[in-house]
């Protein structure tokens, strides 16, 4: 069984996915722990944080006492505009989605399977399901990062060969982010690519439910000094 | 000159709204989201409603006993949702709406957000149809017509037209040109232009007719056809930051 | 041979059209004769003219040395705005005209028949063609009106039993003012419901094209005192 | 930070057009046809190029030799023509696309208004085709696609993409946050929407990034990729009334 609180905290594993977002892209983030990343710091590179409520270039969330009751993220949370910020509306939103324009998205997920298969809007035997924006922003985005806790708090693996329950889009997820550590989703399977400090390749394989490629040395999860 | 637009009351807004309509409700995480309206069409009562919007719940800045979907699905008023989230996100939420469905009072029919936002605009713009990307390959599309475009397997989806639309914009004029405020904008537009009736809860004093210069207005007058000025609080609906909500609460109590 | 110059002039042509706009009608003017339309005195009467190009409120001409150069109306003339419009752009504008929000749209024509159908597009052997709005207007407008001259200049009727040339609607057109009289398109055909002064019943049967209802008694065209 | 978006000449900001590029330009009836953008791409060369327009010509508010499609057309850069008007509307005009369409030099393909707007909004906005009811019963849905929804029959119709578009604009700001005025909004948004470089002939100085409050944005910055303050007359094109540009050529007759 994994230890929920071993490794990466849930902003370390936000801060490592940002380090990816290349100067100028789009980036939208999905509700719970992607949310995160708007928090990071990227020093000489502009990014662009896109929400599915049509707002385009909002940035931290706001100081308590000082939110704008008429601005939210995709999550709820109230967060600030940044200069140069536009407000478009749901259509034209989801329109600057399907088009190819979001450079990347990152969502939570239940599973995420080898072949680049994920899962994130109903879990085993639920009759509905939380869809929101996810279907389509997994289908359209350019880059799909997954940012998730390593296991279920059953101690399930979250990596999978193949996902259990139904899909949110099928083989786009390029790079996962756990606790445990950084994974890309190669031709050849899973990878893992970097290790969180204090967790071992062993721990890594006992709460990983797919073949794992594991290069002999792993590096560390790169972090902010 | 042809009736006013501007209603003194959200009783009269929707005393005429019809048994089996199909109603759309802006708003996205409380902002733009019409709770007077809801309250109003709560007490005005009509049943068997089809209602669309992004989900069934309210959200931190309203105190949780105010009107939203939930209350008209408690209320039965309500035979068919269709929305972006029909189940909980998170294992420790619960839908008011879960409870109907796995009785098989409601109908739930489940539909990614940019689907559903487009579909209204569809409607909106007199398309019947359209392709989009969203949903291939996954259990909503099981057993539906796709087609290749260029290589890419689309999904077709339909016009998804409202009787009426229930939105809340922040500045209105006596036309009913409106604008919205930040994230205030999200459905709002879309459900109007989708609706043969928009019945809008503003936020601020309407204006004069014309009042908005031309090029300022996010969703002209002529999609517009009711609007009523949301009365101060505790009387209208108004969010308010979640720290306010909760030191009211507990100044209520310690009254009692 | 008819005499463009006999009967209505353009401008009583449009003023009898549109003494047929209801209160709080959404009009849409085509390039020609039917832009004169929005010059009319309409009283008490709200009438919204819309134009292909996102302007929804617009009103009469403007002065010669007052024109906004960043305004026009659908044929390109420098108009004025009433107060309450608003812009959009074209895509919504078009929105607009198909989901059936235009209660009446004015058009000119080459040819207009007894079964409704009428054709503005492209005259006969021409090689492409001139659509512009009509054929999204035509196909979903409330109402079509079609405002031209009784004949061509060669004198052959434009009233016709079926259009020779290509047409831009089917079975669609309603009304129909010529500078000879006023016609309706009902389910027995062509009839003819008010002459132009100074025009005789003879002078309209002898320049149409079609089996046309005359009744025993054809009342003047109306027109403002 | 991404290089900026403020080009210091049209020359540079067209200078890699490729030969066979599909390019759309803004404008109705003159407001807002990048006139200045035209004059660039002419002297630029690039042939082969397939032109998005709602028609070809200028309007009255340009002297006769101001650039526009046909000027490209006349240029011999020009392989196909997609406008609502390939022909004249009136026995009194001419327009020079029909002599190269006559000669077999030019592809023109005609599509309503409408259906060519909605055509490029369905590319910007990843919906790869849709129907409309305009056209149908017509010469121009010969042989093609029809389908039939609620009783009532729609023409099939596929995205228009563009390589770029030309527009022209009343403000903008640094990070290209545009908007237009009044009638000059037009295809403008649309086709910037629609296009993988949106290049922009903006006729106030530009502002300072974030100068725009984020609700009055008509097309927002990420649509746009290259701007060019348009210089003051001569060395600029802008419109002007027609008495001015007549009393000018004959200013300019009597002086010579």
């Amino acid at each position: 069984m994994s230890d929920a609180a071993k490794g990466l905290t849930r902003q370390q594993m936000c801060d490592r996915l940002a380090m990816e977002f290349q100067d100028g892209w789009i980036v939208n983030l999905g509700i719970g722990i992607p949310t995160l990343c708007s928090n990071c710091d990227f020093g000489d590179k502009e990014i662009i944080f896109h929400a599915e409520n049509g707002v385009i270039g909002y940035g931290p969330l706001a100081r308590p006492g000082d939110e704008d009751l008429h601005l939210v993220n995709a999550g709820g949370q109230h967060v600030t505009l940044q200069p140069g910020a536009a407000i478009v509306h749901h259509a034209d939103s989801f329109g600057i989605i399907r088009s190819g324009r979001i450079d990347v998205t990152v969502l939570g997920a239940y599973e995420v399977a080898a072949n680049g298969d994920f899962a994130n809007w109903k879990t085993a035997g639920q009759k509905g399901g939380g869809i929101g924006g996810a279907m389509d922003l997994a289908a359209c985005a350019k880059h799909v990062f997954v940012a998730m806790e390593q296991t279920t708090r059953n101690g399930a693996p979250r990596l999978v060969e193949r996902c259990a329950i139904p899909v949110t889009a099928r083989g786009v997820v390029d790079l996962v982010i756990t606790n445990y550590g950084l994974y890309e989703i190669t031709a050849d399977g899973m990878a893992l690519k970097e290790i969180a400090p204090g967790v071992t390749v062993d721990e890594v394989r006992a709460t990983t439910g797919c073949n794992l490629i594991v290069p002999r040395e792993v590096p560390p999860v790169r972090l902010r000094a | 000159m042809p009736r006013s637009k501007i209603f003194p009351s959200f009783a009269e807004a929707v005393s005429d709204i019809a048994d089996g309509s199909v109603v759309g409700f802006g708003g996205f995480a409380v902002v733009g989201m019409p709770v007077n309206l809801y309250q109003a069409l709560a007490e005005q009562g009509a049943k068997n409603l089809t209602c669309v919007s992004n989900g069934t719940g309210g959200g931190a800045t309203l105190p949780a006993d105010a009107p939203n979907l939930s209350r008209l699905i408690s209320n039965n008023q309500v035979s068919k949702v269709i929305c972006a989230f029909t189940a909980p996100t998170r294992a420790s939420q619960r839908l008011v709406l879960t409870e109907y469905v796995d009785k098989g009072l409601i109908e739930a029919e489940l539909v990614p957000q940019g689907t559903l936002a487009e579909r209204m605009r569809a409607a909106g713009a007199g398309i019947p149809a359209f392709y989009t990307p969203a949903a291939v390959g996954t259990e909503l599309a099981e057993g539906r017509e796709t087609r290749v475009f260029g290589g890419r397997e689309y999904l077709l989806e339909e016009a998804l037209p409202l009787d009426y639309a229930f939105i809340r914009a922040w500045q209105a004029d006596a036309f009913g040109n409106l604008r919205f405020r930040r994230s205030q904008r999200n459905f709002n537009p879309v459900m109007a232009m989708a609706a043969r009736v928009t019945i809008v809860e503003v936020e601020e004093e309407i204006l004069p007719r014309g009042a908005i210069d031309p090029d300022d207005v996010h969703l002209p007058g002529i999609f517009v056809h009711r609007m009523v000025k949301i009365p101060p609080p505790p009387e209208g609906w108004w969010p308010r930051r979640p720290a306010e909500i909760a030191a009211q609460q507990q100044a209520g109590r310690n009254a009692r």
